[in-house]
């Protein structure tokens, strides 16, 4: 059993009652279809690689990990002949479940989405990944999908990154469960993708959940639709550890990678605290840094040391923010470090 | 200079010493002053260690009167020869003209003296109760005031206090001038 | 509608400063309870006047900083109350508010106040006082004695076992009682058992890490059993070494300082062991009984290099493990940028 | 053995307890001025234990000659400061012969170093030892000096991440911070030193 990262922060995952509730299309925002041109093909099974990949060109499948569209990914996954493909629903941010809630409620077509999948690209191996930690699930998840293996990610909070960086590596092809089902879709009934899998929660929304909802929406219209109980203080799209806020929610528009949406009501107040040097933040980075030292250093003028501390291999998952004590906004710290050791680094040593 | 602080624990003490540092300094800023460019940079420290030493031995066999004093000091009376003003006077700046030196040289003295006999009248009134040698009573009792580490945070916080005045002064001059110059926009 | 935007992550932890400070504060109160138990009510006077005067010290430092002072955050009350812990009972209130002031006035706020500062002020302040006042400072009141308000020659003062210890003679007095707190000695540092249960609260808050105590105790009870002091059986001699004086009670507090100790794991260790072997040998050297308030402050000064050894090494490690080489994946750095542009 | 133990009870002594720094402020303000790199204190403690070590053994000759006589209580400094400049001058000839000196020591250094040496020098007379001790104890007090700038010097990289009021900025949190360590040394030794 894989356990990645070695350090980092375990979370409370808040994902019930989104998960276990079934994903709904929301009567005030219909998703409507557009057919593809030509026949939906009879036997989808008979289908040639490259009939499969021009299908998902037509239907601008675009892949939710990392915003590719899915048939450039298939199609170099085709020319570097990858082994396998690699399911990827472990939503291991809290609140997040937007690819763990399809991926147990259309199993099947999942199921046929990753043959088509493994079709196109003539790998054989498959196996879905699911992150381990969750306890507060009202759901049991199934050591096997349709036959296709589970693989359960254990590890504490930035498990997602570090597994498909260990995938990339072994040459093999990690696409979101998401692409698959529009994928099946696309074949087996001849759509285009024209919706996402969205989870609005947080504890504004009336009644949270995984939403089914049309490409281009504003956050703004989503959440009026799904109904909020009281005006939220801060409107987050994306991951609650890596998402952004939002200043006005009606602007900004849904695409095929805004996993979340989340409204929380109450806003953090600053305390006014110093750092303590307690080194929790040192304690917390998964990538082994010292966010403490790098604090230290760039608060002084002539940054010694700062070659020591690496800041550019910092992957931003916001371990340090999190568990700080003193509220330090570190993560800002760290990304300002990480630019200026590579300002460092290109301009020679130096800045 | 902080090192020439420690020993002075008594205002006798701290003037004795301040008096040593300027028979050390004052000569040899002259005469780096009157032959510095004469002298080859290697034998240059060499010679002003020497005529300073000898400077400030000869006050000594002057106030060798004062034995007790003298104890207390001990070693610190040959090594007022290397002191900091010294150097800086004879060696890293030495002045062109005489009188410059002679200026420069008599200034830092004076500043010193003022520091000194504060310091060591603060530490001999509130560290061992009298002043001058002459017994009184002080409000609080702190021993520690006549180790040698106390010597090193009172010149610490005096030299903060210095500057916060001096900030405070320089602020104020700046405002009056940003008020004036502020005044003449208004007028044009 | 229009609202405050603010950085990722969007969840925080609910410890903050003001819980790991009020849990040290809980911490001290059964050393408070039995101290009241051993003499009187004396030793709250003596917390409530430290407490008040490093806070009010801490304030008006802070404004002449030209801060506006914010004790919200406990600090200095912490090290009013670990102050007279660190005395004996029958410590005169002058020289709780000397250590006081010269713990905050002049080892915590010139250095730039909370979090800055290099040398631990509790430490600091108890260490001057000590070497103000050494015959007041290491005379100890005997337990189940009432001590008055205001002490006077009327109180019996003895030695304590630490100062036996010095003069290389076994205590007279037996474990057990030491290990319950009935010896003389400081006014917290005597009653083992309830300050190892105050070291599992603070563990299992996880406050405090366990690595620097374990470290700390092993480094000293190696000292002591490598260099005896006394003729005893060798187990007894470290027993006694480590439970007079303020050994435990540095291991609980003064050492777990966040402030002012190592950040990594194994620098932490090497801290610990280093202040726990110093404060052993010099208590054969020094002529104080309790060396160990001054070997935590010389530790104190080493910390920022073995910060750096520390940085150096993980440094090394990381060059040397592959998985950390490899560029992290596209989406985090376009998030980063976002999260910026929105701020 | 009983020889060895001597002998490194007067190293550690000269090194830690009548530490020239912390118990005696001896070349504090040049330390103060010139904490550049370890590198240079290094090579500083080098300089003043050599410098002192040989200068001291043709001191304890005379010292024992002459101890007596009331002259030499003045004699005994301008003679220290004498042979100490032409030991340094040797040794920097000699460096530079050697070609390890890529550039000349600045002036106030050699200052620095000379004032260092001389106190070693007296105050390893004035302790009364013999002879081989108080050469030990001219290298193991310039020991001490190196080891206590170091300290001084991470004192100050450390002072530099700190947000400082700013009057204390610089010379005056270095002399607090000195004094405390001195305050911890003094603590740890428990005895008055003889100056």
């Amino acid at each position: 059993m894989r356990n990645y990262p070695r350090k980092g922060i375990l979370l409370e995952q808040n994902k019930e009652p989104g998960l276990s509730k079934e994903i709904r299309i929301l009567p005030a925002l219909p998703v409507e279809r557009s057919e593809l041109p030509g026949p939906v093909s009879s036997t989808p099974d008979m289908l040639a690689p490259y009939e499969i990949v021009s299908i998902a060109k037509e239907a601008n499948i675009v892949d939710e990990i990392d915003g590719r569209r899915l048939w450039k990914k298939l199609a170099q996954a085709a020319r570097e002949s990858v082994s396998g493909i690699v399911v990827d629903a472990l939503d291991d941010e809290p609140y997040i479940s937007s690819q763990l809630a399809p991926t147990l409620q259309f199993p099947e077509q999942l199921h046929q989405g990753l043959r088509l999948a493994l079709r196109a690209i003539g790998a054989s191996k498959s196996s879905i990944e699911i992150y381990r930690n969750l306890f507060d699930l009202d759901t049991r998840i199934p050591s096997s999908i349709m036959g296709v293996k589970v693989d359960r990610i254990s590890g504490s909070y930035p498990a997602e990154s570090y597994a498909r960086r260990r995938l990339q590596r072994n040459s093999t092809l990690v696409v979101g469960a998401c692409a698959l089902l529009f994928l099946q879709r696309a074949v087996y009934e001849g759509l285009r993708q024209t919706s996402a899998f969205v989870t609005v929660t947080g504890d504004c929304v009336a009644n949270p959940g995984n939403y089914e909802v049309p490409l281009g929406v504003s956050a703004g219209a989503l959440l009026e639709a799904v109904g909020l109980i009281t005006d939220p203080k801060r409107v987050v799209a994306g991951g609650s550890m890596t998402g952004f806020s939002l200043t006005d929610p009606s602007t900004v528009y849904l695409s095929q990678t805004t996993r979340g949406l989340l409204a929380f009501a109450e806003e953090f107040q600053d305390m006014g605290y110093a750092c303590l040097g307690c080194g929790r933040c040192t304690e917390a980075c998964p990538q082994g840094l010292s966010p403490y030292f790098i604090y230290k250093v760039m608060q002084s003028h002539r940054k010694h040391h700062i070659e020591l501390a690496d800041a550019d291999l910092c992957i931003g998952c916001g371990s340090c923010s999190y568990v700080c004590p003193a509220k330090l906004d570190l993560a800002q710290v760290m990304a300002q470090a990480a630019a200026y050791t590579r300002r460092r680094q290109t301009a020679g040593g130096q800045p | 200079m902080p090192f020439v602080i420690v020993p002075t624990l008594s205002l006798k003490a701290g003037l004795l010493m301040s008096a040593f540092l300027a028979a050390a300094t004052i000569p040899s800023a002259v005469l780096a002053s009157l032959v510095g460019r004469k002298i080859p940079p290697l034998f240059s420290l060499p010679f002003y260690g020497t005529v300073s030493t000898g400077c400030v031995l000869l006050l000594r066999f002057c106030v060798s009167g004062q034995a007790l004093l003298l104890e207390d000091l001990g070693v610190y009376v040959p090594l007022a020869a290397f002191n900091g003003m010294m150097l800086e006077l004879a060696l890293v700046h030495p002045r062109r003209r005489v009188p410059d030196a002679l200026h420069d040289a008599v200034m830092m003295c004076f500043g010193f003296l003022l520091v000194a006999a504060f310091l060591s009248a603060l530490r001999e009134f509130l560290g061992s109760g009298s002043l001058w040698g002459v017994p009184l009573t002080a409000p609080i009792r702190i021993r520690g005031l006549v180790l040698p580490f106390s010597g090193f945070i009172l010149i610490g916080f005096l030299s903060a206090l210095f500057r916060r005045v001096d900030s405070i002064i320089i602020g104020r001059m700046l405002h009056a001038s940003r008020r004036t110059a502020k005044q003449g926009g208004d007028a044009v | 509608m229009k609202l405050r935007t603010q950085n990722p992550p969007h969840i925080r932890s609910r410890e903050s400063s003001l819980t790991m400070m009020t849990d040290i504060v809980i911490a001290t109160l059964p050393l408070y309870a039995m101290a009241v138990y051993y003499y009187g009510t004396r030793a709250l006077l003596l917390g409530g006047f430290g407490v008040i005067v490093s806070s009010m010290a801490d304030g008006a430092c802070q404004l002449l900083a030209g801060r506006i002072p914010n004790i919200r955050d406990l600090s200095g009350a912490v090290t009013g109350l670990l102050i007279p812990l660190l005395l004996p009972a029958s410590a005169s209130y002058s020289m709780i508010l000397l250590a006081a002031l010269f713990g905050i006035a002049v080892a915590k706020q010139p250095f730039g106040g909370m979090g800055q500062n290099i040398f631990n002020p509790a430490a600091a302040g108890t260490a001057f006082a000590m070497i103000c006042w050494p015959k007041s400072a290491f005379a100890y009141p005997v337990p189940f004695e009432r001590l008055p308000a205001m002490v006077d020659d009327t109180v019996r003062l003895v030695s304590s076992p630490a100062y036996s210890l010095s003069l290389g003679g076994t205590p007279n007095i037996d474990l057990l009682d030491m290990l319950l707190g009935n010896a003389p000695g400081p006014m917290g540092g005597t009653n083992i058992l309830v300050l190892l249960t105050c070291l599992i609260f603070l563990i299992v808050r996880k406050t405090v890490g366990l690595a620097m105590p374990a470290a700390f105790l092993g480094g000293a009870s190696l000292m002591a059993l490598l260099t005896p002091r006394v003729d005893a059986p060798a187990l007894t001699a470290v027993a006694y070494e480590l439970m007079s004086g303020l050994l435990v009670i540095g291991a609980v507090f003064l050492i777990n300082d966040p402030v002012t100790s190592p950040k990594r794991t194994l620098p932490k260790i090497f801290y610990g062991f280093g202040t726990g072997a110093l404060s052993m040998a010099f208590r054969h050297i020094g002529r104080y009984e309790e060396s160990f308030l001054f070997a935590l402050l010389v530790m104190n000064a080493t910390v920022w290099i073995i910060d750096v050894w520390g940085e150096h090494l993980a440094h090394a490690m990381r060059r040397k493990n592959r998985e950390f080489k490899t560029n992290p994946p596209v989406s985090e750095p376009a998030e980063q940028d976002v999260g910026a542009a929105q701020k | 053995m009983n020889l060895i133990v001597s002998m490194l009870t007067v190293l550690v002594s000269s090194a830690v307890i009548e530490n020239l720094l912390f118990a005696r402020a001896i070349g504090a303000d040049h330390i103060l001025r010139q904490t550049r790199s370890y590198r240079f204190i290094i090579e500083f403690g080098l300089g003043a234990a050599v410098i002192s070590g040989v200068t001291v053994m043709p001191l304890w000759w005379l010292s024992q000659t002459f101890g007596r006589e009331s002259w030499w209580n003045y004699a005994r400094s301008m003679a220290a400061v004498l042979l100490i400049a032409v030991v340094s001058l040797l040794l920097t000839i000699a460096m530079a012969a050697a070609g390890r000196i890529q550039k000349p020591m600045r002036l106030v250094d050699q200052g620095a170093v000379y004032s260092a040496s001389l106190a070693v020098v007296l105050l390893s007379l004035t302790a009364k030892m013999a002879f081989l001790p108080s050469v030990l104890y001219c290298f193991g007090a310039s020991a001490g000096l190196a080891a206590a700038m170091i300290l001084v010097h991470a004192g100050r990289e450390r002072l530099e991440l700190c947000v400082l009021p700013r009057p204390f900025e610089g010379l005056p949190i270095t002399m607090i911070y000195i004094g405390i360590l001195s305050l911890a040394i003094y603590g740890l030794i428990g005895h008055q030193l003889p100056t």
